[in-house]
C-alpha cells in the first residue's frame, strides 16, 4: 500500500489544493471513511452544515477509484461506504419515487451529513479537553505518600485456592471435550451490512444496495458464489425475523428489507412465492 | 526528623494559624485523591464552619505555590500550574494518547453511559480492543453497567480520576459541551422520557442500565 | 475546576509569597520523596541563597499543619506529626472477583504474556469485554505490550501487586502440574500430553512483543 506522510493532509488549504493532482491514495493514514469523507468535506471549504453531498460522495467513489486503479488494497470498512454512497448518490440523482416507509434521498444525505458534524464536533471537544491544564504536566498532586492517608481505593479479595481450582478447572474442561473455534475467512454480506450500519446507520432498503455491496467488496469471479450464499443467509435472517423479503415474480429481482424496529405485536411477513 | 520550628518573624510570617486550618491542611496534604466535605467534617470539631475554613485555607493558599481547588466535586491541594515546567523534569512526561484514543475518550466523556457499539457508531470504525483497555489503565475511563439491550453491552463512563486529571469540578464543566448540546448530538440516544441531554457519569445506574456481573451469581454471560 | 483566589485579607493572609517560595514549595508537595538541595539548586533560578529561602519555607509553615523537615540530609513536607490523630482512614469492604474473572486472571498468570484471543483459545469461550477491564482495575494484571503478529493484539501480564495479594514470591511459585494434581485441582484422566506453563512475570518484552506507545502513529491499527 503506497503512502502519503501523515504530514501532507495537514497541509493548509490552500497548499493542499495545489497537490491535489499528484494525492497519493492513501487509506492507512485514515481514521476509518468518515475520517477520510471528513478531510474531502474540507476540501469543499464550506460549513459542513452547508457541505454537498452529492459532491462529497463523488469525491469519495473518485478517491476510492484511484486507489483500486493503482491496485491498491483498500479495507473493507471503506468500500461499504463507497458502495453506500454509490446508492445514495444514485437515488440523490434520480427522482425520488413515492416510498412513503422509506426515508427519503434527502433525509439520508442530512443524515450522512450530521453524522460528520457530530464527529467534528467531537474532535474539538477531545482538542478542547486535551489544551487545558493536566495533571503530570501543568500541575501535580501530592507527591509522597503518607501513613496518615485518610482516603484508600476499592480494594478488591479473592483466594489462591479460588485462583488454582479455577485454572484447573478450565485446563481441564477444555482439554477433555474438544472445541473449534471457528476463524472468519471472508467477508459476508451480513458483516458487509453490519459494517454499514455503524458507518451510516440503518438502511431500509438493502435489496438495491447489496448490488452496489457486491460490486465493490467482491472479486468479480466471486460474485455468483457471494450472491447465491448471501441468499441462503437472508432467508436465515427472515427466519430469525430480522428481515423481510419479497419477489414479485419467478425470477424476478428478490426485495429484502431489514425488519423494522422489534414491536412484539408484529407477526413475521411470509415471503410470496 | 528537625521540623523547624523557629520563631515566627521576618517576611512570609504570619499570625499563628488556628487548630481548623491546620487539620483542614494536613488532611488535604495527606490524602492521595481529592477529600469529600462529608470526610472533612467528620475530621473537624462539631459545628465548624466548613465553607468559611476552606475559604481561609483557599486565601492562605491562592498565591502560592501550592493551591486549593475544587475538583470532582471535592477538595484537593495540588501545585499552580504555572509551575508545571519547574518540576515536571523528574518524572517521566506523560505518555500521548493516539488520535483514536483521544476520541474515544471524548465521546465516553461526553455521551456517558456510551455502549462499545455506540462509540463505533459516532467514530465510524470499530474500535480496537486496546484503545479502551488503555483508556482505563490510565484510570479515567470506568465499566458503569451493562445496557438492558440484546447482548447486555458494557456502558462506558468516565472516573474521578479522570475530572481530576482535567481539573474539571464537575462532568457538565467539559469544554464546548454547550456546542454538542445546542446541535442537539447529546439529546439523540436517551432513552425516552429521559429529557436532561448532559453527560452524566453519576454512578447510580440509569434506567437503561443494570450492574456489571461482578457479585451477581447469574452473571457470566461468558459460558456461553 | 475553580482556583480559590479570592483577594487577601482576614486572618492567615500573608504578603504575596515570592517565586523562589512558590517554586521549593511545588516542588516539595509534587516530589515523591525528599529531595536534597542539589536538585532543588537546580530548579531555582541561578544565584539563589537556597539556605536562606528553605528557612523561610520552614519558618511559614513551621506553625502550620504541614512542614518543612529534613529527612536523612534532603528535604520533605510532611503533616505535623501532633495531627496523625485527626487523619485516621475508613477502608471501603474488598469486592469480590466474579468467576469469569477469576478464570482470566488465572490464564493471564500462567500463561503470561499472552493476548484476548489466546486467553479465549485456552479458555474455549469468548472473554466478554469488560472482564480484563474488571482486572486492569483491580491492580493486579496489566497491558505489557503488543504481540508482534498482524492486528498488534495487546498483550497481558500480571503485576507485582498480584503477588503481594495472592502472598507469592514470585510468579513460579505458582503450582505446576505435578502440584497441582496432587493438591486434588487436576484430576488424573488427562490426556498425555496435557501441560501446565512455568509461569513468568518479567517486564522485559520478549522478541515476539514491542511496547505499547500510544503516540507512535503506526500504532493505531483501528483504522482500518
Amino acid at each position: 500500500m503506497s503512502r502519503v506522510e501523515p504530514s501532507d493532509f495537514e497541509l493548509p488549504e490552500a497548499e493542499r489544493a495545489s497537490h491535489e493532482p499528484q494525492l497519493v491514495v492513501d487509506v492507512t493514514g485514515f481514521e476509518g471513511p468518515l475520517d477520510l469523507l471528513l478531510m474531502l468535506a474540507r476540501t469543499q471549504k464550506v460549513d459542513l452544515s452547508k457541505i454537498s453531498i452529492l459532491a462529497l460522495a463523488e469525491q469519495y467513489l473518485d478517491f476510492i477509484r484511484r486507489a483500486r486503479d493503482l491496485r491498491i488494497e483498500v479495507a473493507a470498512d471503506y468500500l461499504v461506504m463507497a458502495a453506500w454512497l454509490a446508492y445514495l448518490k444514485s437515488r440523490l440523482l434520480l427522482p425520488e419515487a413515492a416510498a412513503p416507509e422509506e426515508p427519503s434521498a434527502a433525509d439520508l444525505a442530512a443524515d450522512l451529513a450530521a453524522r460528520l458534524q457530530h464527529l467534528e464536533a467531537i474532535r474539538r471537544a477531545g482538542a478542547g479537553l486535551m489544551t487545558r491544564d493536566k495533571l503530570g504536566t501543568e500541575f501535580f498532586m501530592r507527591g509522597m505518600p503518607e501513613e496518615n492517608d485518610p482516603l484508600e481505593p476499592q480494594q478488591f479479595t479473592a483466594t489462591i485456592y479460588d485462583l488454582l481450582s479455577a485454572y484447573a478447572l478450565q485446563r481441564q474442561k477444555k482439554a477433555l471435550s474438544h472445541h473449534t473455534v471457528h476463524q472468519r475467512v471472508v467477508w459476508s454480506l451480513k458483516e458487509a451490512r453490519e459494517a454499514l450500519e455503524r458507518l451510516v446507520g440503518v438502511s431500509q432498503d438493502w435489496t438495491r444496495l447489496d448490488t452496489y455491496l457486491i460490486e465493490y467488496l467482491v472479486e468479480p469471479a466471486m460474485r455468483t458464489t457471494v450472491l447465491a450464499s448471501s441468499f441462503s443467509a437472508s432467508l436465515e435472517m427472515v427466519k430469525e425475523g430480522q428481515l423481510e423479503l419479497q419477489q414479485e415474480s419467478a425470477f424476478a429481482p428478490l426485495w429484502l428489507k431489514r425488519r423494522p424496529e422489534p414491536r412484539p405485536e408484529l407477526q413475521v411477513v411470509e415471503t410470496k412465492q | 526528623m528537625t521540623a523547624l520550628r523557629k520563631p515566627l518573624s521576618i517576611v512570609g510570617a504570619e499570625p499563628l494559624s488556628d487548630e481548623n486550618q491546620r487539620i483542614l491542611e494536613a488532611i488535604l496534604f495527606a490524602a492521595s485523591e481529592p477529600v469529600d466535605e462529608k470526610q472533612l467534617i467528620a475530621r473537624l470539631p462539631e459545628g465548624t464552619d466548613l465553607k468559611e475554613e476552606l475559604r481561609k485555607l483557599g486565601d492562605h493558599y491562592a498565591a502560592r505555590g501550592v493551591n486549593l481547588v475544587r475538583v470532582a466535586g471535592k477538595w484537593a491541594l495540588r501545585t499552580a500550574s504555572d509551575l508545571g515546567h519547574r518540576i515536571a523534569r523528574d518524572t517521566p512526561p506523560p505518555r500521548k494518547l493516539s488520535r483514536a484514543a483521544i476520541e474515544t475518550l471524548a465521546i465516553v466523556a461526553y455521551h456517558q453511559p456510551v455502549t462499545r457499539a455506540e462509540i463505533e457508531e459516532i467514530r465510524g470504525v470499530t474500535i480496537n480492543t486496546g484503545t479502551l483497555d488503555v483508556l482505563i489503565q490510565t484510570g479515567w475511563v470506568r465499566l458503569r453497567g451493562r445496557r438492558k439491550v440484546p447482548g447486555r453491552p458494557v456502558t462506558y463512563g468516565t472516573t474521578e480520576q479522570f475530572l481530576i486529571h482535567f481539573g474539571l469540578d464537575q462532568i457538565d464543566d467539559l469544554p464546548g459541551l454547550d456546542e454538542l448540546k445546542g446541535a442537539g448530538f447529546l439529546d439523540d440516544r436517551l432513552p425516552a422520557g429521559f429529557s436532561v441531554p448532559i453527560p452524566n457519569d453519576v454512578s447510580t445506574l440509569r434506567d437503561d442500565e443494570e450492574p456489571l456481573e461482578e457479585s451477581d451469581p447469574e452473571l457470566d454471560p461468558e459460558a456461553k
